[in-house]
């Protein structure tokens, strides 16, 4: 009797430490969001939010693409290209006059395809993902300038713009897309048979082997969704602004995402980690973002600011968890 | 380039680099040039001043310089807009619509010379009317469409009136109206610098708050430089080494009249 | 009577919520072996990390070498006072050298050069004395599970230390390096140096132990002098239970059943050589060898892992021969790593994902994982073979290394096989789980599976296995079966492992082709 | 006898097996070379390979830091931005007349101090080395825009012009300070204590530690190591180009770095990998650039060509080496 009790005690203090730890970071959220209330006393508006949640979607996005890949222990360098192709093909294939909505297909599969091919190179020949990712980097950004003939393609009639610009109830299409996301990843990756696998081979890949797992499937379908999220972000890009450049479109937008996985806390080795993290990673480095616009703090500034409060947000947590776990 | 550099003679072989604003890298395209023993460089540079070492280089090498749309001390040739202009004209634009009274907001973009001449021609003229307010100026749009909408939605949050706005280009001020169009806002107008071919379809449309455009031309802006290059490495120095195309102011109204960067030529 | 060379005195730990010790005192004279003994997550190892200055204590206790009291918590400080420890989760660095390993932290180097020569040639001596066979140039990275321990162990010797504490150090060597290790020792006792000696072994502390201190849940129950050592009192200080109710396997010489397993003529191009056997069902195969002869390649091949390059694996008559684990596991072979931390756990998982890992897909509806049908078996294999832990949902790494040797049994259990292949089934487990392990490996021999068994500790296959293989140099050197009335002897076990029967070749000999 | 020869025969195949490794990129390199030499005709000429060292250097000395600490099993995101503001600081120096020379101890000393402070706080507080060093890729890059007020400095009188346009017998000073960087990290790496130290601290932390190696030291040193190398990354920069740019100089350098690194055979999971192996990847990298200009391929195919080219030498080398080593 007094076991069961002790035992379901012990196992509510074990449910709620992957919380906190889950939540980590959501304290330096609410503190950075209460300061910049205070600062420029429009922080916290409804409009705000939205506009916050809108510009944090597209990261959240593609964080929650990286996020699955770095919960193998790997990385995808590859999704700023990503999206800039996705970009450029959802939109020239909006500007044909009757298939103008399959511009939203045509990009998700653009980065589907992609992502399957950094998936094959990685699971079945073995190569380090980091490298495969770069190589794809500077590829795929080639492959989207050489789309548009190295212009801007741009569309004033994108039949899609809603996606972009619209809100359902007053919240932003595109953020309510990236909670569905979110939502999605949290279900596949705590629900699903192949999420476990895929924190398995996280936690150590050649024991995963050895226990049977389809290691291969599991980096196929981490790399090939991370593609396929980043299509949806090039969809997505391309609805916000009516245009897409193969050149400087998502250039640097995986160190966005990459930042935005670890500071929801999930590890670099892999196997440990949560997608709840991963959308709160994205919302300080969007918060960070606009806040300090709105504070009328200047560009330079900014950068010292953001890259000081990043530091400062993982010492917190670190000194808070006491742990020595190292990423 | 390409085309104009096959009238002037067909078999010309083109080799074009992009430098991604990184100065190593375009000094080291150069050295690359160089070493390939190219006759002429067109050369779009990363920075106006600090590029001057790699064309002394070049030019010692007996190679032709001409530099295009960005100046670069020592080059054989320039040809460039004037951007001190291109800002003088947009914001003069902005005075003019204001009557030298409003808050302006100034949306800056990556550090360049082009970019700093533009920001300087537009604060000039501000800067003479006093009834002008500049409320912001040093926030990045990263002269792309999507830092302008970032940018612009955070000033518009922190700013309840803004009268007018001037982008360094024209994505910023693309970005900048799609973020007044989300937020319904439309009591300011916006000028931007390109004349790219995305800003004459927003100044078609009735409702933009774009109204004006300094264009430059890049492919008149290329091709004279080449024109000039190639008779400069053919032994004809031309009277003048450097070019300043005048920006042209365009709006609505001076649209059909307006060339554009993609017409036929 | 002389202070003692260590003192540990009331010396408490406390990992988050868990106590792993309360109040422990420990005292060790020079030249004494001392045994510390306690069931699985006693606190033993925790002790000993104090000791070694990896874990800092609660405040309280406190630690005096030669009556002098040490700062805690510093691993520089107590190699200074002349600690050294062998650590039962072995803590080599994969990517150096043998010769490196040994020096690490402590390298012979004149203004920060490093004298490689000084080092190999220090380390030779080392390695003769342990009578290992790797040179000291050789990567760690490729040494196997034993070889690797004694590379520890050499380490241990190489730092001229007074006391050293040995933590499972033969938890993977074969009785012909244990012996060489018990000679080590002795020398070492001759010299005056204090030994901390911790095992799951019984015979060994009965042979070395000078005294014998046990702990329970982190607490000090008592200390036993050699002449009153015996296993019954040991046992019920440990668990606190009779020893009489620990399983003792009594022979029933089987082998009636249809041949389950045969493997042909496996070799793998390098170390393994045309090795041949059968296993019938309902037997227990034992496989003997010395460290490094070879018993886990050949398992690894048979289960696929590695991929063979000659040999078939028949399973009930029809070829099977695994190309990856997975078409072993669909076949119904499955096999317990000897690595249970880098190859077998996923140790930030809970114990529930760990037991249900191979299964969950199986019992999946439409890929969503059935956390009903998980939670099931995780209670049920819990108390199945008694693992010791508060909730199926803690994380496996937090456990004892006996509790997780259990959970990864009962992942494979989980399975149902037909063939099951258990590599070092009871490494580093402590006597009364190991006895809980020697009878579900007979409980599954009577339900008809077929039992591959490889051990190290000579005791533990003569007693379980029907018959035993034995394995020397990649090849099957012998077999040896338990016949009604002459039951298996550890000498007919050592001489076809060894090759010191005169009518054997030359080892060497054996080695030039 | 048999046994000496045996284990010595053994011994020998060992270290062939790593020299192999180390120079696995060789061929590759080689190849590449040969290519250029016959589609353009001019790779070979010792004008152009002495231009090839030359372009190499600064990547060089940059990815010899990022060797250090990719050994340990971290990894340092900022190299572009300190050597940013170390360039910076070197011209700004230079600019005063009697000092200018202190241009270079100044660009250094910047690095050293910029890695220093990455060091601590992986060292002391144990934070995760991508976090740190991406908020100080953002951080010390606003410094360097702060440093110039956000303008271009520049110097034509530079005092140590000599340094990145000079020669030593024909060979460019930039290119021998970056094959001396190599060789002295090749020293500290095999024949230093701290070196044995470093390859520990990446193979096992936790062993490192408990065999009392002072770990803390050890990353403090491979961060200021990698911080003082990409500081005399900016002083050669600097020297070369007469001026420095907050904004822009430097951008992704640490992508160029640590491909080097990894296209050099050095895991990123530490403690396997050889400061030669670095050099020869860093080298690939100069020669694709270098190449492709020379062979008059168009920038768009330069991308793609660039990045096929990086995925297919690690397919070669994996499927050579028959390896499975995750990285
Ligand atoms: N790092 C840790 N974090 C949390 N708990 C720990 C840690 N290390 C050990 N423990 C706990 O402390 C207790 C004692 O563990 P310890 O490893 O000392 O046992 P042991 O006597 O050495 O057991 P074994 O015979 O299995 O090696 C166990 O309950 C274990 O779960
Ligand atoms: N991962 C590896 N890479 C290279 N060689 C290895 C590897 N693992 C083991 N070996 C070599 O194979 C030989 C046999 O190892 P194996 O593990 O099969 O021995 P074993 O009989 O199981 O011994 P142990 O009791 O030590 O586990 C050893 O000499 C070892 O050097
Ligand atoms: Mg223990
Ligand atoms: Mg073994």
């Amino acid at each position: 009797m007094t076991d069961t009790t002790a035992q379901s005690a012990l196992d509510r203090r074990a449910r709620m430490r992957t919380l906190i730890r889950a939540l980590g970071m959501l304290p330096v959220l609410i503190l950075l969001a209460i300061g910049f209330e205070m600062i420029s006393g429009r922080f916290m508006s409804a409009n705000n939010l939205s506009i916050v949640m809108q510009q944090a979607s597209i990261n959240i996005v593609l964080a929650a693409g990286m996020t699955y890949v770095i919960l193998t222990g790997g990385i995808d360098l590859s999704v700023g290209s990503i999206l800039s192709a996705s970009a450029m093909a959802a939109l020239i294939v909006s500007l044909s006059p009757e298939w103008g909505m399959m511009g939203i297909p045509a990009g998700m599969a653009m980065g589907l395809l992609f992502g399957l091919l950094n998936g094959c190179l990685i699971a079945f020949i073995g190569l380090p993902p980091f490298i495969v990712t770069l190589g794809s980097l500077t590829a795929v950004r080639g492959v989207a300038r050489l789309m548009g003939s190295d212009t801007t393609v741009f569309n004033a009639n994108l039949p899609f713009a809603a996606m972009g610009n619209g809100t359902l109830f007053g919240i932003p299409w595109l953020a309510i897309i990236a909670i569905f996301v979110i939502v999605v990843s949290w279900f596949i990756l705590r629900r699903t048979v192949l999420g476990t696998w895929i924190y398995a081979v996280g936690g150590n890949q050649e024991a995963a082997r050895l226990t049977g797992i389809k290691v291969w499937l599991v980096l196929l379908f981490v790399y090939a969704m991370s593609g396929f999220l980043a299509g949806l972000g090039g969809v997505m890009s391309a609805s916000r602004l009516y245009a897409a450049n193969g050149l400087q479109l998502g250039q640097a937008y995986e160190l966005d995402a990459i930042a935005a996985v670890i500071l929801g806390g999930t590890s670099f080795v892999g196997g440990v980690g949560s997608i709840w993290g991963t959308l709160i990673g994205a919302l300080i480095i969007a918060v960070l973002s606009n806040g300090l616009i709105l504070s009328g703090v200047s560009d330079i500034w900014q950068f010292i600011i953001k890259g000081l409060v990043i530091i400062v947000a993982v010492s917190l947590d670190r000194l808070r968890l006491q742990g020595g776990a190292r990423t | 380039i390409e085309d104009r550099a096959r009238e002037i003679n067909p078999n010309v072989e083109v080799t074009s680099v992009s430098a991604d604003y990184d100065l190593n890298r375009q000094s080291s395209q150069i050295d690359s040039f160089i070493a390939a023993g190219m006759d002429i460089i067109m050369l779009n540079a990363v920075d106006a001043e600090a590029i001057a070492p790699a064309v002394q280089r070049a030019k010692a090498a007996g190679i032709t310089v001409a530099a295009f749309d960005v100046s670069a001390p020592g080059a054989d040739v320039t040809v460039m807009t004037d951007n001190v202009d291109a800002g003088r004209k947009a914001c003069q634009y902005i005075v003019d619509h204001l009557n030298g009274e409003g808050d302006v907001i100034i949306i800056n973009g990556p550090q360049s010379s082009s970019i700093r001449d533009r920001v300087n021609g537009c604060q000039e003229v501000f800067s003479a009317h006093e009834g002008i307010n500049v409320l912001s100026s040093d926030q990045n749009g990263q002269g792309s469409r999507d830092g302008g909408l970032n940018v612009m939605q955070g000033l518009l949050t922190r700013y309840d009136n803004i009268d007018a706005v001037f982008a360094i280009n024209d994505p910023t001020a693309i970005g900048a109206q799609l973020a007044a169009r989300q937020l319904g806002r439309s009591e300011f107008i916006i000028t931007g610098v390109d004349g790219a071919p995305d800003i004459e379809e927003a100044l078609r449309d009735p409702n933009a708050l774009i109204k004006a455009s300094a264009s430059q031309d890049p492919y008149v802006m290329a091709g004279q430089a080449l024109q000039l290059g190639y008779e400069f490495f053919s032994g004809n120095p031309p009277a003048e080494d450097t070019v300043l195309l005048e920006p042209q102011l365009i709006t609505a109204e001076n649209l059909d009249e307006y060339q554009g960067w993609t017409a036929v030529r | 009577m002389m202070t003692p060379m260590l003192e540990m005195r009331s010396i408490s730990k406390t990992f988050g919520a868990v106590r792993a010790l309360r109040d422990v005192s420990l005292s060790v004279h020079g030249g004494e072996v001392h045994a510390l003994m306690g069931e699985n997550g006693a606190g033993k190892s925790t002790l000993m990390k104090i000791l070694s200055g990896a874990y800092v204590p609660d405040p309280g206790g406190e630690v005096l070498v030669n009556g002098q009291p040490m700062h805690t918590g510093n691993p520089r400080e107590a190699r200074a006072r002349g600690i050294a420890v062998i650590y039962q989760e072995l803590s080599l660095a994969p990517n150096l050298t043998v010769a490196e390993n040994l020096f690490l932290g402590e390298e012979p180097a004149t203004a920060g050069v490093v004298n490689r020569r000084q080092m190999l040639r220090e380390t030779r001596p080392i390695l003769q004395r342990l009578g290992v066979t790797f040179g000291p140039d050789t990567l760690v990275g490729s040494l196997s599970m034993g070889e690797r321990q004694l590379v520890e162990v050499a380490r241990a010797l190489g730092a001229n230390a007074r006391i050293i504490v040995m933590d499972e150090p033969t938890t993977s060597l074969s009785s012909r390096e244990t012996e060489k290790l018990f000679d080590v020792i002795a020398d070492l006792k001759a010299q005056g140096i204090a030994i901390v000696y911790i095992s799951h072994r019984m015979e060994e502390i009965y042979r070395l132990s000078d005294r014998c201190s046990v702990l329970r849940d982190g607490t000090y129950v008592g200390t036993l002098e050699r002449e009153n050592l015996s296993a019954a009192r040991l046992v019920s200080m440990m668990v606190g239970r009779d020893l009489s109710t620990f399983y003792k396997k009594e022979h029933k010489a089987t082998g009636a059943g249809d041949v389950v397993l045969q493997v042909e003529d496996m070799s793998d191009g390098r170390l393994i050589k045309n090795c041949s056997f059968e296993v019938r069902r309902g037997e227990v195969l034992g496989v003997s060898g010395l460290v490094g002869s070879g018993r886990t390649e050949l398992a690894r091949l048979i289960y696929g892992a590695d991929s063979a390059a000659s040999g078939r694996v028949i399973l009930e008559g029809r070829e099977v021969t695994p190309k990856s684990p997975r078409e072993a596991l669909d076949h119904g072979i499955v096999y317990l790593t000897e690595d249970r931390k880098g190859l077998g756990l996923f140790l930030d998982m809970t114990i529930s994902e760990n037991v249900n890992i191979c299964v969950m897909e199986r019992d999946a509806k439409a890929g969503l994982t059935n956390f009903r049908r998980a939670a099931q078996r995780a209670r049920q294999a819990m108390s199945a073979l008694a693992v010791k832990a508060p909730s199926p949902r803690i994380t496996v790494g937090a456990l004892s290394g006996g509790n997780q040797q259990k959970v990864l049994l009962a992942r494979l259990l989980e399975l149902d096989p037909k063939v099951i292949i258990l590599d070092e089934p009871t490494r580093g487990v402590d006597v009364g789980a190991k006895s809980e392990i020697y009878r579900l490996i007979d409980t599954l021999a009577e339900r008809g599976m077929a039992i591959i068994m490889i051990s190290s500790e000579l005791p533990e296959i003569i007693g379980v296995a029907d018959r035993v293989i034995v394995m020397r140099e990649g090849r099957i050197s012998g077999e040896v079966a338990a016949a009604p009335g002459s039951p298996i002897t550890q000498e007919a076990v050592m001489v076809l492992s060894t090759g010191d029967a005169p009518d054997t070749p030359e080892p060497a000999a054996a080695r030039a082709e």
